[in-house]
């Protein structure tokens, strides 16, 4: 009886015996990896429209719009990323898609940027960048009668508007 | 004599180079009971080894202590080891005091082990020292109690008299003495109390650092096989009478091998005792042992 | 049935009749608790009569800087009455410029750490007891508290505290015994005071994990569904109970109706997760003990959870599918028959290790009787979860405080009373089965329908808590909503509960107890191992008695 | 990395400097068996004295900051760094709150006010850093694997060419 007990802790032996060698030989072979892993994000250029959805419910501040006199630019750094797929759910144009990459190591941290810089398009009256080309492109397919104030930017609109309404007055 | 000598210089520079790479088997076999890959080749610890005499010397306080103290340690293993009758032929074992010789240099080797850990002062290392005292002293104590009996019993102070020696009650009792001592002074589970504690934070080594930290890890190797070829020696020597000298040396490194792999799988399966059982525990059962040799030597069987 | 309510109704009754003595103001919210407006003079009666006399324990404290609402600082006390699954929650309010609330802790010894944290974080001074610095570093500028809401959230008023490392490091490099371990997880540590190998007190040096997350939440750059991705990485390992508590303690409080196959969703890997966090206890357990034939084989078997979480969450550490109102990410009938097949490689592989980890000698012998937490401590200091199980309280919030699809599932709480380590080993143990029981029964069950809510609508100024049974014990939230975010967001972790029992547990017991004593409560926030050595008999730490030591042998 | 005797054997010292424990728990993982970093000849060490590579995870808060100095001193050279983790790249999700540093670019500038050299630095995201990506950045400390990200700059719009 109690060199039976005693004997127990060899039973480790069997237990390993039987479940073998489990090592997966990453990266070598292929990783252990689900159907449903959320990796990095990508974005697909050609769709994007610099609307700053996805930057807006990023809980890590990964993907952040900037404003520049010309451009909107749309920077994911992928090192900050926590990989919860959000932005993918509320991209209005699916421009965003997850992927199952995980291979991001890099010994320079600059690597970790994807940079989309969405060059303004000018306004028909005072040439003034305040729309990107696509977001504009998009409006029109959506409405397209909006094509007639659409190149217009908000405040010679509302310049217009003003000058419609008091004329009316007059 | 010319063949003699070169053959024993082959011989420790096999003996020199044997301890890593045993522990790299014993890696592979550790690894393959936890169900995993284990080091790329079994030459792994030569490998850190190797690397850790590249890396930085980061000199502290206590440093100079540290590295004279080390040193200290490196040369009596290294010296012990030409007192091991590796396949019993080397030039010391002819005289009459090899086995005491050699036995007065293993509890050098201990002792030095101890003053290693007091040298950095870290709290740590400190209990780490402690501890590895408390073991020891239990331990070296019933070590020279079976090497009295050993030496009583072949009757001699050298390996030599092994070699006319037979096999009987009380002999084997004698092994099951010194084999567990070899056991437990290499520092293994459940006995490795003093490094391995995770409270202690890799305890009396925490300080050392590169080409320090190789030294101290090499030697605590190359002590663990001069610990077990003893044990190994113990039990092939008075086997062999008659054979042939290189089937004789093949035999003494088939057992060592042996020895330490039993030693590596026993030290896998079981879990760390705990630093006041240790001691206690090990008491009881070197008493028993002793009192067993005792009355077998006096019954003769 | 209609007894057992009827009977609720009657108790809770006769105790409002009771607490109206020393109450301002009594009111019953649905889903959330009784709540118990009294004056500050009037705390120490109440809280006295509602932890002693009606036996409830104490289990949060939230400290609200609410000044901009009704010019005062409150403070909301949550004591839970398991029998009744009810919350009674002390409100009181005080002074916004001087703020002054009489401290409990010597009533109620669990409030000791909230009333420090209150005091470190907003400001607000409790009287009668010791207050020091607890949670923010020592550089950090008196009278300034990050709570408070005219503090920045990212206001760095130090530049990054450099200057401490040239300080703590004199002549030459030293070896950092700082906080750090390899086998486990975080920086947090303690300081054992020993003589010889005997531990005579314990000092917990602990929040270096502290990162501002609760006044994050409350920041311009989070929003209600974006707490709960941060309220997962409060914690790697119980990372969705976290979010739960947080969703819940919304839900609760907007009364939002969680469609019940969320609810069993959420069920379902909160039981995956508990499976991962028991079985990397007990191999850490086993590394701790030298055995690590034991961590690898238990994580062997673990890993195979891991791969069920991210089957079901898309993420190995089940981060990113909870949001308030529902889940996003619907089960199928393949994941189900993967949950099934996982389950019962987990119970045959597991129950063989558990055989031969319970006959490793030096394991049972290093376990039983070590560590001990006798009932009547346990109780005093409101412990919770595996710690409070293992000393013989039947504590348990799936049962008590039920929420989610628990309710619906028939389960066992292991109780054992020794209160040592083995007790708790055991109690974990013992759960992962029964983790596998209710996953079988969640599964048979699960209804179908939609998985987020219709309508999401949170009022303001509500007060919700949402309470789940972690791994390591009970993790509660309180959350006070605001507008378009929480206004206030309390989060309490089970180890903030039970790391003042390991004083009773590590004191007059061998050091070489400790990581075992430590590790037993499951430190979530972790901690367990980076221990200073100071010897009580020299009156020094060690370190420095060495020093001398050398330096003596130096002259020589 | 130059050093060839690195190459085949890396002893790493595991320093959390207030991270969730998600990258920590997934470490440990890459121990066992299903990953088994000792395969490449890693070791986990308890002493910054033994490491060549420190694995850092954590945002690095305020009050761990001095330790964290000490244990990357501590370390003798050549040290490497491997920064895991989105809290470790990036600061994480709390990368601006008043108790962290936020990240190890921050971090990089403290360490150069102390002269702490660091002789190389490799960058895992992740949140948290799956045991894979783990391997694979050790694999690219290396040199068994290429660098697979990039910097990327697409412009839209007028002017442009895509």
């Amino acid at each position: 009886m109690s060199l039976k007990k005693l004997l127990k802790p060899f039973k480790l032996l069997s237990i390993a015996k039987k479940a073998g060698v489990v090592t997966v030989l990453y990266p070598y072979q292929k990783p252990l990896i689900t159907s449903e892993f959320r990796g990095k994000i990508v974005i697909d250029a050609s769709k994007c429209m610099g609307c700053g959805a996805c930057a807006n419910v990023c809980p890590p501040n990964a993907l952040s719009i900037t404003e520049t006199e010309e451009s909107v630019i749309l920077n994911y750094f992928v090192g900050r990323c926590i990989f919860c797929g959000m932005c993918a759910d509320v991209c209005p144009v699916g421009a965003i898609r997850v992927s199952n990459e995980f291979e991001l190591a890099t010994t320079n941290i600059d690597n970790l940027n994807t940079v989309l810089v969405h060059k303004l398009k000018g306004c028909v009256d005072c040439g003034k960048p305040f729309i990107t080309s696509r977001m504009l492109e998009n409006v029109l397919k959506k409405v397209p009668f909006a094509e007639k104030y659409i190149n217009e930017c908000p405040d010679c609109r509302r310049k217009r508007f003003i000058n419609i309404v008091s004329a009316r007055k007059r | 004599m010319w063949l003699d000598i070169s053959l024993t210089i082959i011989l420790l520079l096999i003996m020199l180079i044997l301890p890593p790479v045993l522990d790299g088997i014993e890696r592979k076999i550790r690894a393959k009971i936890h169900s995993r890959i284990g080091p790329p080749s079994i030459m792994q610890t030569w490998y850190d080894i190797r690397k850790l005499f590249a890396k930085e010397l980061v000199v502290t306080d206590t440093g100079y202590i540290m590295f004279f103290i080390a040193i200290t340690l490196f040369s009596m293993t290294i010296l012990a080891l030409f007192l091991l009758p590796t396949g019993f032929m080397n030039i010391f074992s002819r005289d009459n005091i090899s086995l005491l010789l050699f036995s007065i240099f293993i509890l050098a080797i201990q002792l030095i082990w101890m003053l290693l850990s007091v040298a950095p002062s870290n709290p740590y290392s400190t209990i780490g020292v402690f501890r590895e005292a408390l073991l020891g002293m239990v331990n070296e104590l019933f070590f020279m109690l079976g090497l009295f009996a050993l030496l009583v019993y072949v009757n001699g102070l050298s390996f030599t008299h092994l070699i006319s020696t037979s096999y009987s009650i009380t002999y084997v009792l004698i092994l099951l003495l010194l084999a567990s001592y070899a056991y437990v002074s290499s520092g293994r589970i459940p006995f490795d109390i003093a490094e391995a504690e995770p409270e202690l934070a890799s305890g009396i080594l925490i300080e050392f650092s590169g080409p320090l930290l190789g030294m101290v890890l090499y030697s605590n190797l190359v002590k663990r096989a001069i610990l077990y070829g003893f044990v190994a020696n113990l039990i092939i020597l008075p086997l062999l009478g008659e054979l042939n000298l290189l089937l004789k040396i093949l035999l003494f490194f088939i057992s060592l091998l042996i020895i330490w792999i039993i030693y590596s799988v026993t030290s896998i399966i079981f879990a760390r005792t705990r630093v006041d059982l240790a001691p206690k525990t090990l008491f009881f059962f070197y008493l028993l042992v002793t009192i067993l040799i005792t009355i077998t030597w006096l019954l003769r069987v | 049935m209609a007894d057992s309510v009827e009977e609720t109704k009657r108790n809770l009754e006769e105790m409002v009749n009771v607490l109206k003595k020393y109450a301002d103001n009594i009111e019953f919210v649905e889903r959330v608790g009784l709540i118990v407006r009294v004056k500050k003079e009037r705390l120490r009666e109440v809280s006295r009569f509602v932890h002693d006399i009606l036996d409830s324990y104490f289990r949060t404290m939230a400290a609200v800087d609410e000044r901009p609402i009704n010019n005062t600082f409150a403070a909301y006390y949550v004591f839970g009455k398991d029998e009744m699954g009810l919350n009674i929650i002390i409100e009181t309010h005080t002074d916004p410029l001087d703020p002054e609330i009489p401290s409990i802790s010597d009533l109620v010894p669990a409030a000791d750490w909230y009333e420090l944290e209150a005091w470190d974080l907003l400001g607000i001074k409790f009287t009668g007891r010791r207050l020091y610095r607890f949670i923010l570093p020592d550089e950090w500028p008196e009278g300034l508290y990050p709570l408070r809401k005219d503090v920045d959230y990212n206001l760095r008023p130090v530049k990054p505290l450099a200057r401490k490392a040239s300080k703590q490091a004199p002549a030459g490099p030293r070896i950092p015994f700082g906080p750090y371990h390899p086998a486990l997880h975080e920086p947090e540590y303690f300081e054992l005071f020993v003589e010889g190998e005997k531990v005579v007190d314990v000092r917990y040096n602990g929040f270096h994990v502290h990162r501002g997350i609760e006044k994050l939440a409350e920041s311009p750059r989070f929003t209600y569904q974006k707490v709960p991705f941060l309220a997962e990485r409060i914690c790697g390992i119980c990372g969705f109970v976290h979010s739960v508590s947080y969703t819940m303690s919304v839900e609760r409080a907007a009364k939002i109706d969680v469609p019940e196959r969320a609810e069993y969703i959420r069920s379902i890997i909160l039981e995956v997760e508990r499976l991962h966090s028991h079985l990397l206890w007990i191999g850490v357990a086993c590394h701790l003990l030298g055995y690590d034939a034991g961590f690898m084989h238990s994580w062997r078997i673990r890993e195979k959870v891991m791969v069920l979480s991210e089957l079901l969450t898309g993420s190995r550490k089940t981060y990113g599918i909870n949001l308030v109102g529902g889940v996003r990410k619907d089960i199928n009938k393949d994941k189900i028959q993967a949950i099934m097949n996982t389950l019962k490689y987990i119970k045959e592989e597991f129950s063989k290790l558990v055989e031969v980890i319970a006959h490793v000698p030096q394991i049972v012998k290093r376990a039983t009787g070590t560590g001990i937490l006798p009932r009547d401590d346990a109780r005093k200091l409101s412990v919770v979860g595996p710690v409070a199980r293992g000393s013989g309280l039947n504590r348990d919030v799936r049962k008590d405080y039920p929420y989610a699809a628990y309710p619906y599932v028939s389960f066992k709480v292991p109780v054992y009373s020794e209160g040592d380590n083995l007790a708790r080993l055991f109690v974990r143990i013992d759960e992962v089965f029964e983790s596998i029981n209710i996953l079988e029964q969640l599964l048979d069950k699960i209804p179908q329908g939609p998985i987020f809510a219709e309508k999401i609508e949170v009022p303001e100024g509500v007060i919700g808590i949402g309470n789940v049974e972690a791994p390591r014990g009970e993790a509660i939230h309180v959350t006070i909503t605001g507008k378009g975010r929480p206004y206030r967001w309390r989060v309490r972790a089970p180890t903030y509960q039970n790391i003042p029992a390991l004083k009773i547990m590590l004191k007059d017991a061998p050091l070489a107890d400790a990581p075992l004593t430590i590790a037993s409560i499951d430190p979530c926030f972790s901690c367990t191992d980076r221990l200073l050595v100071i010897d009580l008999k020299t009156g020094k730490a060690v370190k420095k008695t060495m020093e001398e030591i050398i330096k003596k042998k130096k002259v020589n | 990395m130059k050093d060839n005797h690195l190459k085949k054997s890396i002893w790493v010292f595991h320093l959390n400097t207030g991270s969730c424990n998600g990258c920590d728990i997934e470490i440990l993982d890459a121990l066992t068996p299903y990953f088994d970093v000792e395969r490449f000849g890693i070791k986990l060490v308890a002493s910054p004295r033994h490491a060549d590579v420190v694995l850092l995870t954590g945002p690095i808060t305020v009050k761990t900051l001095p330790m964290v100095i000490n244990a990357l001193k501590a370390v003798p050279r050549p040290r490497y760094v491997l920064a895991i983790g989105a809290c470790a790249v990036g600061g994480g999700i709390w990368y601006d709150t008043y108790s962290v540093i936020g990240g190890v670019k921050e971090f990089k500038k403290i360490l150069e006010e102390h002269g702490v050299e660091i002789d190389k630095i490799v960058y895992v995201p992740g949140c948290p850093a799956r045991p894979e990506a783990i391997i694979y950045g050790v694999a690219l400390l290396l040199g068994l694997v290429k660098e697979k990200v990039s910097k990327e700059v697409v412009i839209i719009g007028e002017g442009s060419h895509h």
